[in-house]
């Protein structure tokens, strides 16, 4: 088992023309991930790498190919349209790789994909995988291995360096999530919390949080009430000075509430253990596991 | 992206909304002249990124051009919390009955806009709401509709009991929102929004800060960026595409990912070091923007120790060796570098490395600790 | 017991001081509704008939006087921003009885009130009335009784015609709602058959339909699956013309589907007991209780 | 409200559609000099409300001015489903390569606009969802969202394959929204929507259908109401404020109230009679509007029995009774009246009308009974 994606994830991958949209379908297509069709307007009717139908609308593309998630590889100023487009087509699942978006289209996003039942990831997020299975977006297939450790952060390459040392632990990973740096994003800790406790697999969590927003607390007190499945949290930016946008732009301190001491603070109280470095991870899991 | 002031309300006052008239200047002489040209009382303010003017002298009232020249001459080089005032706004001044406060935030828990006004004004609303929270009033804004215009009456009717000012009031705050959403604002901000004795409501102060990720649709306002008020470091790194925050350490990191970066940050200073900087070098990484990110790292004459931290993912470590390859024979280095590399095309790396002389690690833990102790 | 108002009902009525909302503001109070509260901008501070406190916003009124419904008596042009500062103001339940509100207003009006969970009945409704209890609209209380049937009809004249008939042959009321005569209305046929089903003093249920759209087919449905209370159907406009508006905006037969005589066939086809003229509905009525 | 292909296509011009230019004339000399000022070949079309004017022979092509005076002639005066032509608008004519289909209409049982298009265009939408379901693409719009930009680009690669072509259409599919938006419409067409051989597309037809309940913040279009092709009598109804029908039988029924009076005329008809009118007299019914009432059902020739029957709630009964009264005494009428009235201030009323030597009833079906017999 696994969460979100699995072998029966059938994948478009939006903007598949483009730079980035066709270097990584090639790479989850190398990983097995089941790419069924592509969409980049005016291009229908090609075929990406000779075997994959690029469609000019999402629509086409999912009524052709019963397409049930989608990828988003186009630039800031189209993402947003494209999220909206994939919803109207009925995709289950929409993964924005691409960051960049504008807070202002993200507010509008949200209450669309509400009302009509679909889930986003991201944006700004390199996806998810499921070792062994299907990789939908970014995160190097290379580093992971299957196993009962669920992963749910908001960063790229430090999320890499945390399962990089799992697997060095020889700790395998069941879904690994990243769930996108902006201040506004389609699915939260919370979220993902919810689905790996319900998922058979995942005997453990890591939550790779950082500095900004109240997410980590609401997902502290969520793990404290709602799980079962023990969680290790991190949180990136303890020595971040208040007021400044550290890269990601959710990861802003203001006021007291988003600094890294509070986070952590808030994960002692609820029961999250605390790991003070990413390599303080590997030990903590192996004592919940 | 801070805008200052004077900014502020030239965008406030393309809304139609009521903020007084005003002139920039740099110089006490012009300042003088302006105050001049507008007859009367007027206010000479700082134009700096910051709040706390007032309390820091750099908000003065004139009440004839000589005293605006001295005020100018006074406020105009400033130190306010570490930034030198460079250009004053001269301006008007109204007479107060009393004081509002109306802003717009974007409230993360909730995903969307809200709406905030206060009779209280004049201060910090943060200081309101810590001691008169009952006097703050919020309407978070459904972004598929904006803000309706029963909402408008509702905040307005918060600030005034009289109908005629509660109507005018009504119609500020319709074009405030349309200010904030037409400029792609995260926060925009009038504080005091001012009665005056004769029943007229003015704008005297403006805040506003744009979303980056927007300015793309909105190259009128891009050009409000005060490159002057940026470190001559931070600017160079946004136009290479780098994200780069100074800090007081001697540690220099260059790192591919902002949680990396954090990460590698507070690393250095589990093991006792100091960062110099947050500086992350993006995704898709060319050796060109490596080159960028170690001249500029250099630059930072408290640098004693640099240390690359990269995990290959999208960034291919090859990428990253032949950067630091060509960007140390480029510069003149002189202080240690400690290097990290794992992932896409790590072996590739090494060999670069290897053949320039340079040693490489893949271990983070190690290599923070290294980089901490060169730096001595 | 009844539905949607009752005994708890802690009224506002929006237009307070208006033509029609002092006028029926007085006759609720007549009839015994708890009227808390009156809202019209620009005379906060007043009292109405010296008691009720009118307020210049729905916020103040509901905050000062613990309101949880509220009825609208304002002009078509401003009753749509009435029914979004009722829902913002969080009361439960909204009548709107304004009519000739633009279609394209109430489009954007209804998804709103979902979100929020707000119950709109109308606009252009005589509104409702619990014989006996409390009375929200204009429904005349002269004509009602308490007693098993609930009414729920498009119309106005013509239900009070129908209650009138059922008093006068001693058959009275549980609730009596009128859902209006708009194209786009809050409350339809099956919201109120739902609510008729679950309310233990309604036995029997008379629902007044006319031409046009098609939620009186959609009603008969509901009718035959999910009630045990039984369901007597009247349709006005057997003898309308297609394509005309017959006076109410959603009275109007477009296709073969929206005419009285589609309409009959498909209650009979249910099981709802089909009343040819109103004065069938007395007899009707007769043989289910 | 109706308004005609000519009002429709100015609405199309000024949100920049493709509609070709058109002059409306009810004179047929003048159709030929328009005719000649196009030059060139053109259509001659009646202005009627209502479908199928090309079966019916009221769009004519014409090579020459001459021709287009014989086909304005032969059109003007025209009958067309028991409407008039009054006036016929010439414009150019277009070369057709397809024809396709683009609307949009309120679907009721979902509360919002459903935009619908089909490369099936030149016949009546109707017929295509009949023969051709799976020819018809459906976009149901967010009424908060409006038409967002890939739904237009979704719906215009229903049209077209062609990028340049799809991407024409998507801009016009959008601004066919921003119409029917802007004009508070009920229903708008594009039908054909045609492809001409050099690939430019062309509104050829436009209907349009506005919501009468939103004219108020639209004078401009509450101008384009075409009087003449009104009914008299339904004209006179709705300058006074009530809802009338005209229909072929002989008892003229006054109720007050949609419901009631649709359930008056249904009584009729059960008792063997022929209802004359639907005729709302509304809420809150003065004297007045009864006196408007009755001189419209009196103006009604086939009229030979008269019903009143008023359910007084807001409508006060002695209100009816008075402009009974008076309107009786003004006109001067020759049939028989039947008066059931019930409710608000019955007792009142009945007075009235028997101190003015008029009967009244309480029981509907008596009423329409008698009625229904007074007509013979």
């Amino acid at each position: 088992m696994s969460i979100l994606i699995g072998d029966d994830t059938r994948l478009v991958v939006q903007g598949i023309t483009g730079r980035d949209g066709s270097f990584h379908a090639r790479r989850m297509r190398e990983y097995g991930t089941n790419v069924v069709a592509g969409v980049t307007p005016g291009k229908g009717g090609q075929l990406f790498d000779d075997e994959v139908p690029v469609f000019n609308t999402m629509a086409q593309a999912v009524e052709e190919t019963g397409a049930n998630a989608s990828v988003i590889y186009v630039p800031a100023a189209f993402a947003s349209g494209a999220i909206y487009e994939a919803a109207d087509a009925g995709v289950d699942l929409v993964v924005c790789i691409t960051e960049g978006l504008p807070v202002g289209d993200m507010t509008r996003v949200m209450p669309y994909l509400e009302e009509r039942g679909t889930r986003l990831i991201g944006p700004n997020c390199p996806g998810l995988i499921v070792p062994g299975s299907c990789k939908v977006g970014i995160l190097p297939g290379s580093i992971v291995e299957e196993g009962p450790v669920g992963i749910v952060s908001r960063s790229g390459t430090l999320t890499y360096e945390v399962i990089h040392q799992l697997t060095g632990a020889g700790i395998g990973q069941s879904t690994c999530v990243g769930i996108g740096g902006d201040p506004i994003i389609g699915t939260d800790f919370v979220d993902a919390l919810e689905m790996f406790e319900a998922d058979d697999r995942t005997e453990a969590v890591v939550l790779i949080g950082e500095i900004g927003g109240t997410d980590e607390q609401v997902a502290a007190r969520y793990a404290e009430e709602q799980m079962e499945t023990p969680v290790v949290g991190f949180v990136a930016g303890q020595t971040a000075p208040p007021g400044r946008t550290m890269g990601h732009a959710g990861a802003i301190i203001s006021g007291s509430e988003g600094t890294a001491e509070e986070k952590m603070r808030v994960f002692e109280e609820h029961g999250v253990s605390v790991a003070e470095r990413p390599a303080d991870i590997v030990p903590a899991i192996q004592t919940v596991l | 992206m801070n805008i200052h002031e004077y900014q502020a309300k030239q965008i406030f006052r393309d809304h139609d909304l009521p903020a007084p008239p005003g002139r920039v200047t740099r110089d006490a002489d012009e300042a003088s002249e302006i105050a001049a040209d507008y007859g009367g009382r007027v206010v000479v303010k700082a134009q700096v990124h910051t709040g706390g003017r007032g309390k820091a002298g750099g908000v003065k009232l004139a009440d004839d051009p000589e005293e605006a020249r001295e005020a100018a001459d006074a406020i105009l080089g400033m130190d306010i919390k570490g930034l030198t005032v460079r250009k004053v706004l001269v301006t008007p001044a109204v007479d107060i009955e009393s004081e509002a406060y109306a802003g717009i935030v974007m409230d993360r828990s909730r995903d969307r806009p809200v709406f905030m006004v206060s009779p209280e004004g004049g201060m910090d609303i943060e200081t309101v709401a810590e001691e008169k929270p009952e006097a703050i009033f919020r309407q978070p804004i459904d972004p598929a509709y904006g803000l309706l215009p029963h909402q408008a009456t509702t905040l307005a009717y918060r600030l005034y009991d009289e109908p005629k000012l509660a109507k005018e009031a009504a119609g500020i705050l319709g074009k405030l929102w349309k200010a904030y959403r037409g400029s792609d604002a995260t926060m925009v901000e009038i504080n005091p929004l001012v009665r005056t004795p004769d029943d007229e409501l003015r704008a005297i102060d403006a805040k506003m800060n744009l979303d980056d990720n927007a300015l793309f649709r909105h190259p009128d306002l891009e050009e409000m960026r005060d490159v002057e008020a940026e470190d001559d470091s931070e600017r160079k790194a946004r136009e290479a595409g780098l994200s780069y925050i100074k800090l007081d350490g001697d540690v220099g990191c260059c790192v591919n990912g902002a949680g990396l970066a954090m990460a590698t940050m507070d690393l250095v200073k589990y093991y006792g070091g100091d960062p110099a900087n947050f500086l992350d070098i993006g995704g898709s990484s060319s050796p060109d923007k490596v080159v960028s990110a170690l001249e500029i790292i250099t630059d930072d004459p408290s640098v004693s120790s640099i240390l690359f931290n990269i995990f290959g993912g999208i960034t291919r470590c090859d990428d990253v060796a032949n950067g630091i390859v060509e960007a140390t024979s480029r510069l003149d280095l002189d202080v240690p570098i400690t290097i990290r590399l794992t992932g896409t095309n790590e072996e590739e790396a090494l060999e670069i490395l290897r053949d320039n002389g340079f040693e490489a690690m893949s271990d983070m833990d190690e290599a923070v600790q290294r980089a901490v102790e060169a730096a001595g």
